[in-house]
């Protein structure tokens, strides 16, 4: 069985690309084409169809009613000028070519490798409290970001959403020098009516809500290509101090 | 965040040539009828400029335009020996050989166009595509004329050979290491300044400067031998504080397939480069020449970890220096080297005393 | 599907989401895109897709139905190179050959979108693309004589 | 008009920059087959069963190679230099590294060839690996390689590189300190942007062409030649144009096996390996560990050196033996110091074989030289520039094997450097010159290396 026999559906809406998907079974979502494409290419990933969803109309950003709501195959370089700190997360993805075609659904549905770390945007996402409605199994639902990250992915994507209201931020990561940017750790943070969101991305197979207080609290952190565990370990706090910084000198 | 700047340096030798020899490079040439010249070599150019250096060569011992050259490096059918591009010898021992190639073609162009001007070659030079009679320059043949004469009035082919080879050299004296002759064709040496920014609660080291001075004997073309020694900086940049197979040496884990998890330098942040040419002409070089593209990534790492030691008092001695290694360096930065009588020791946790078993030949003295 | 490469029209037969690098080397022959890692990390296999700069490897062949993809051969030919091409060339940025069409390609579109772009603008633009030769030096004194002679 | 010293355009230029530079990849012909290898899955295993029966089944494959297939399975590449081989081009019954090749098939396109790998049938018997080249010597210690755990063919069959010059005890006992330290380089990637590929075309004249990326034309060829027992004139190697090596293309990685699958199927065959590979089963630089204790005195001669160096050579020897050798002929760097004591081992672990790369023996030697010599200034108080410009080699001098240096330029490259960042140099130091030793900068321990200068 090869990339031939993949049967591709091409929806050219919303409504068809959820029932295309149906409770997700067998089926890979391509959007962007960034991770996926390489991995159906080099014959790693064989599904028995692909929904490519460049074409359901499921891009674009609004502000409406005090929210702003991120379509699923929105690039991630439409986000360069979002919100902070989405705004400083999203400039670090891959680089300029890579983010013109990576999506937001595809950065918040990828989970970091043994290798690498992915889904810069998750913990930006989580900072600003952002709800993800997702389709699948059981109908469409909405839900916050970090609930449906815990659950790994499984779904269908349709956006990204969060309360459009004034907010302090504060972005805080580290990259190699001298290479292209792969994120180690980063951490977003974002405060409201004096409610602080503190998330991390680079701790877990997926972001995390940090605990303000003992941001190392609970987590797992792993070994990987670029970073160990230990020094992962040594970085978080000094980033979320970092974060703070920036975010009160932001506000 | 704590940000310091330090400075190092290194001064490096490198052999010229497949240390100890014994490697052969061979070349022809012939010259077409209207004078255009065809070079046959078989080293392969890997990116260092072989094909032009190759070239330059025998445009400048033939005489002849760099235009004019048609080089041909493309199968083993048409080109002879050349044992490869490794070993920095693309220019030094291969270009040796398309020297010589070019000198006994330039014999027997010299040796036509004699006939033609009815004066002894070794009365005879080629300036420019001309063959001129040395001190009466209005006495002359274009080189085109002297191939036309040789097809077609005295049915020759002007051609040249040449092979280069230095003599393997021999360890004559195993236990001490001794040879029967050098090990090298030449060696070339250069020494670099590193200055780093180092940020001591993350422990990321940036390069931000780079200088580095180069004896490569005679510059056969300075925008290549630049090229090399850019090239290498950056290379050596990768070796000093990013590359490694084996994040978690000597342990295989986390051996990543993607370009995300090994870490080329990239094009941001690159650091200025400075770049010195000095030309001691070597004297068994074409035209003075040494190869240096190898040794254009050896001085930067030890320059880099040494300028790291100066911006903040640690010894980084496992390369690449990562961040995590360096915040492991900071940790311990107050013990420093054990002493014992006139012995100052380093690096005590990494030795293979540390490690390898009490009988164990893989023991080092100290203390 | 149809793709017009370099101004001329095909009809392609590949799967849907065969990489666009696959559709070009190996169905329409054209074979400057190169597979240098077929994961998006190298740059070697960037071209352009109406205009913009895309990993060729990344982009599945159902993303690009219709679209006008440019190759290096579409920036000028050996008798006459484009400016971008004239520029990497008389500056020595090419040295084992096998990036340079992807970094002319990102030069080219930088030049369009950004005809006075600055140092950090290049480096931000080429940060995606590999080059093992040159350590970039040249590489960017060619893309500031481009953009040069651009301004 | 001179040619040689002037800034001439790159011969290849044009066609670099409008992309009709033909790499291998590059390269049509009609009937062409792709390859895919099966490798090792674990670091050291013993191959219990291989059935490529089901595999061959599978429409579209026309070939698959394996050990029984090649006419020389063990050829090493330097046994000219008597360095015997040790490696088998495809595995036979035993995997030593993670990755290693066992077969290779031939197939329609790539797709095929990988599902094809997937469906040959294969059991090992996982054993135990070794990765630490210190802990090769022990007894314990897993059995990596079947001539033991280091490299026992040098010169006289000793399982040693040494140098031995002047009197180590005598530098010694008359240091004023001795300044030790242990320096471990890692292995890295050559990352050339052009994989690993090779192209392998049956000609009806019987004769095989092959489209190579190697290195080395001739070399490659000659490899090819003495795994297929086929006289030289049979094979044309067709090449020269190279996207990147950087020593990693030395090595003939791709080339014999492609020409095995093509003849087997009787058409051409293409095996260009992902990125994937080229990361994890291409050979890489080595890792190194190197001790050093300098014997120095309080204003700043290096009158001896000890040298411990463990090269890790992974699971074969390639041109391990070779890199120590010229590693041991360089490992004072670019200094003269009259008392040596190096001893080089060439370690095999269970790693994926190391090879050459830019500086191959070399580029490991000098970190560790030039770190120490820094660690030497530093403990002493002295000067960097001043340590090295004082024990820099010069005309007349000697290497650690005897050879007198000729024309070495130490002393200016480092002048040229303290110029170019403003450090002034002490004293004589600026004047310096790189002409034979006399006076103060030839003390008594560099009076007896002092060798005769021949041109």
């Amino acid at each position: 069985m090869g990339l031939n026999d993949v049967s591709v559906l091409i929806p050219s809406s919303a409504a068809e690309a959820v029932e295309a998907f149906g409770d997700g079974k067998d089926v890979t979502v391509v959007a962007g084409g960034t991770i996926v494409v390489p991995e159906l290419a080099s014959g790693r990933l064989r599904p028995k169809s692909a929904l490519y969803l460049g074409r359901a109309g499921l891009s674009g950003i609004s502000r409406k009613d005090g929210t702003v709501t991120i379509g699923a195959a929105t690039p991630v370089s439409d986000l360069v000028d979002a919100d902070p700190p989405l705004a400083q997360a999203a400039t670090h993805v891959g680089d300029l070519e890579v983010r013109a075609q990576a999506t937001v659904g595809g950065n918040v549905c990828s989970a970091s490798t043994d290798d690498t770390p992915r889904g810069d945007l998750q913990a930006a996402l989580i900072a600003l409290g952002a709800s993800v409605r997702s389709a699948g199994k059981g109908g469409e639902r909405s839900e916050p970001l970090e609930t449906f990250l815990a659950e790994g992915a499984g779904r269908l994507v349709l956006d990204v959403s969060y309360d459009d209201a004034p907010r302090a931020a504060g972005y805080a990561a580290v990259w190699r020098p001298h290479t292209h940017h792969y994120t180690i750790l980063a951490v977003a943070a974002a405060k409201r009516d004096g409610e602080l969101r503190l998330a991390a991305t680079g701790v877990a197979p997926r972001a995390v809500l940090l605990d303000a207080d003992d941001p190392l609290a609970g987590l797992e952190l792993r070994d990987d290509a670029l970073a160990s565990a230990w020094y992962r370990t040594q970085l978080l706090p000094r980033l979320v101090e970092r974060a703070l910084t920036d975010l009160e000198g932001g506000s | 965040m704590a940000k310091h700047t330090g400075r190092g340096i290194s001064a490096i030798e490198y052999p010229t040539g497949m240390n100890q020899n014994g490697d052969p490079s061979q070349a022809w040439i012939k010259i077409k009828p209207d004078g255009r010249v065809d070079v046959f070599s078989g080293t392969a150019d890997i990116g260092n400029g072989s094909k032009t250096i190759q070239s330059q060569i025998v445009a400048e011992t033939l005489g002849v335009p760099y235009d004019w050259i048609t080089y041909d490096n493309s199968n083993t059918d048409s080109s002879p020996v050349c044992t490869g591009t490794f070993a920095s010898r693309a220019t030094f021992v291969a270009g040796k050989a398309v020297e010589k190639a070019a000198l006994s073609a330039k014999q027997k162009l010299l040796e036509i166009a004699a006939k033609e001007l009815e004066i002894a070659p070794d009365d005879l030079e080629v300036v420019d595509g001309e063959v001129i009679a040395k001190g009466a320059p209005q006495k002359k043949i274009g080189v085109p004329d002297v191939a036309a004469a040789a097809t077609w009035t005295h049915g020759e082919l002007i051609t040249g050979t040449g092979a280069h080879l230095n003599p393997y050299a021999a360890i004559v004296e195993p236990e001490t290491g001794k040879v029967d002759s050098p090990p090298h064709a030449a060696i070339s040496y250069a020494a670099c300044a590193a200055e780093v920014e180092v940020d001591d609660e993350t422990g990321e080291v940036r390069v931000v400067h780079l200088w580095q001075a180069f004896d490569v004997g005679r510059a056969i073309n300075p925008t290549l031998v630049e090229g090399q020694i850019q090239g290498g900086a950056l290379m050596g940049l990768g070796l000093g504080v990013l590359e490694e197979c084996y994040p978690y040496y000597p342990s295989a884990e986390h051996r990543g397939g993607e370009f995300g998890s090994y870490l080329a330098p990239g094009i941001k942040g690159l650091p200025k480069i400075d770049t010195i040419i000095i030309e001691n002409p070597s004297e068994a070089g074409p035209y003075g020449a040494k190869g240096i593209s190898e040794m254009a990534n050896n001085p930067q790492p030890p320059a880099i970890a040494a300028a790291v030691f100066d911006a903040v008092g640690v010894w980084v001695t496992e390369l690449p220096v990562t961040p995590e290694r360096l915040l492991r360096a900071l940790e311990q930065k107050e013990q420093g080297p054990r002493r014992d009588g006139k012995w100052v020791i380093f690096d005590e946790d990494i030795s293979v005393n540390t490690v390898a078993a009490g009988e164990s030949r893989f023991r080092f003295p100290v203390g | 599907m149809k793709l017009t490469v370099n101004g001329i029209d095909h009809e392609v037969e590949s799967h849907a989401l065969r990489p666009l690098l696959h559709v070009l080397r190996e169905e329409v022959g054209i074979t400057s895109p190169k597979a240098g890692c077929q994961q998006g990390g190298c740059g070697t296999c960037t071209v352009l897709v109406d205009g913009e700069p895309r990993r060729s490897c990344l982009l599945p062949l159902a993303a690009v139905d219709g679209a006008a993809i440019t190759t290096v051969e579409g920036l000028g030919t050996p008798e006459q190179l484009g400016p971008v091409q004239a520029a990497f060339h008389e500056h020595y940025g090419s040295q084992c050959g096998y990036c340079t069409p992807g970094f002319l390609l990102a030069t080219h579109a930088l030049i369009g979108r950004s005809p006075k772009a600055g140092r950090s603008e290049i480096e931000e633009a080429l940060a995606g693309h590999v080059c093992r030769c040159t350590g970039y030096v040249k590489i960017v004194e060619a893309v500031e004589a481009a953009v040069g002679g651009a301004s | 008009m001179k040619a040689v010293g002037a800034r001439l355009p790159r011969y290849d230029g044009v066609a670099h920059v409008t992309g009709r530079t033909q790499f291998v990849d590059d390269v049509r012909v009609p009937n062409m087959l792709w390859a895919k290898a099966l490798r090792s899955p674990l670091h050291h295993a013993g191959i219990a069963k291989l059935d490529t029966k089901k595999a061959a089944a599978i429409k579209g494959v026309h070939a698959i190679v394996t050990w029984q297939d090649v006419p020389r399975l063990v050829y090493g590449h330097l046994e000219a230099l008597g360095i015997p081989g040790d490696e088998p081009l495809l595995a036979k019954d035993e995997v030593r590294y993670k990755g290693q090749p066992i077969a290779l098939v031939a197939a329609e396109d790539e797709e095929t060839a990988q599902l094809a790998t997937e469906a040959i049938e294969i059991d090992l018997d996982e054993r135990p690996a070794l990765f630490d080249v210190r802990k090769a010597a022990d007894p314990d210690a897993p059995q990596a390689h079947h001539w033991g755990n280091w490299y026992p063919h040098f010169e006289a069959e000793m399982d040693v590189r040494q140098i031995r010059k002047g009197d180590i005890d005598r530098a010694f006992d008359e240091a004023d300190a001795i300044v030790a330290g242990v320096y471990r380089p890692a292995a890295i990637e050559q990352v050339p942007m052009e994989t690993q590929i090779a192209l392998a075309v049956p000609e009806p004249s019987g004769r095989l062409t092959i489209y190579s990326c190697t290195q080395a034309l001739y070399f490659s060829m000659g490899v090819v030649a003495a795994h297929l027992e086929w006289p030289l004139n049979k094979l044309k190697f067709v090449g020269g144009t190279v996207g990147g090596g950087f020593g990693g293309k030395v090595d003939t990685a791709a080339e014999t096996v492609s020409a095995l699958a093509a003849l087997k199927a009787g058409r051409p065959v293409k095996w260009r390996w992902t990125r994937e590979e080229e990361f994890l089963c291409s050979s890489t630089r080595a890792p190194w560990h190197m001790e050093i204790a300098d014997a120095v005195t309080k204003d700043g001669w290096i009158l001896g050196r000890k040298m411990l160096t463990l090269h890790d050579a992974g699971a074969y020897a390639r041109f391990s033996p070779y890199g120590v050798t010229k590693h041991s002929f360089h490992h004072t760097g670019a200094y003269t110091i009259p008392n040596l004591h190096f001893d080089g081992y060439v370690v095999f672990t269970n790693r994926v074989p190391t090879t050459a790369m830019r500086g191959f023996g070399v580029t490991s030697v000098s970190f560790a030289t030039e770190m120490h010599v820094s660690r030497v200034a530093e403990v002493l108080g002295v000067d960097p520039f001043e340590l090295r410009l004082k024990n820099a080699n010069r005309i007349g001098d000697t290497s650690p094997n005897g050879i007198a240096y000729t024309d070495p330029s130490t002393v200016p490259t480092i002048q040229s450097i303290a110029g170019a960042i403003g450090h002034e140099l002490p004293g004589g130091y600026g004047a310096m010159t790189r002409d034979a030793r006399e006076g103060d900068l030839l003390p008594e321990h560099l009076v007896a290396q002092v060798g005769e200068v021949t041109h």
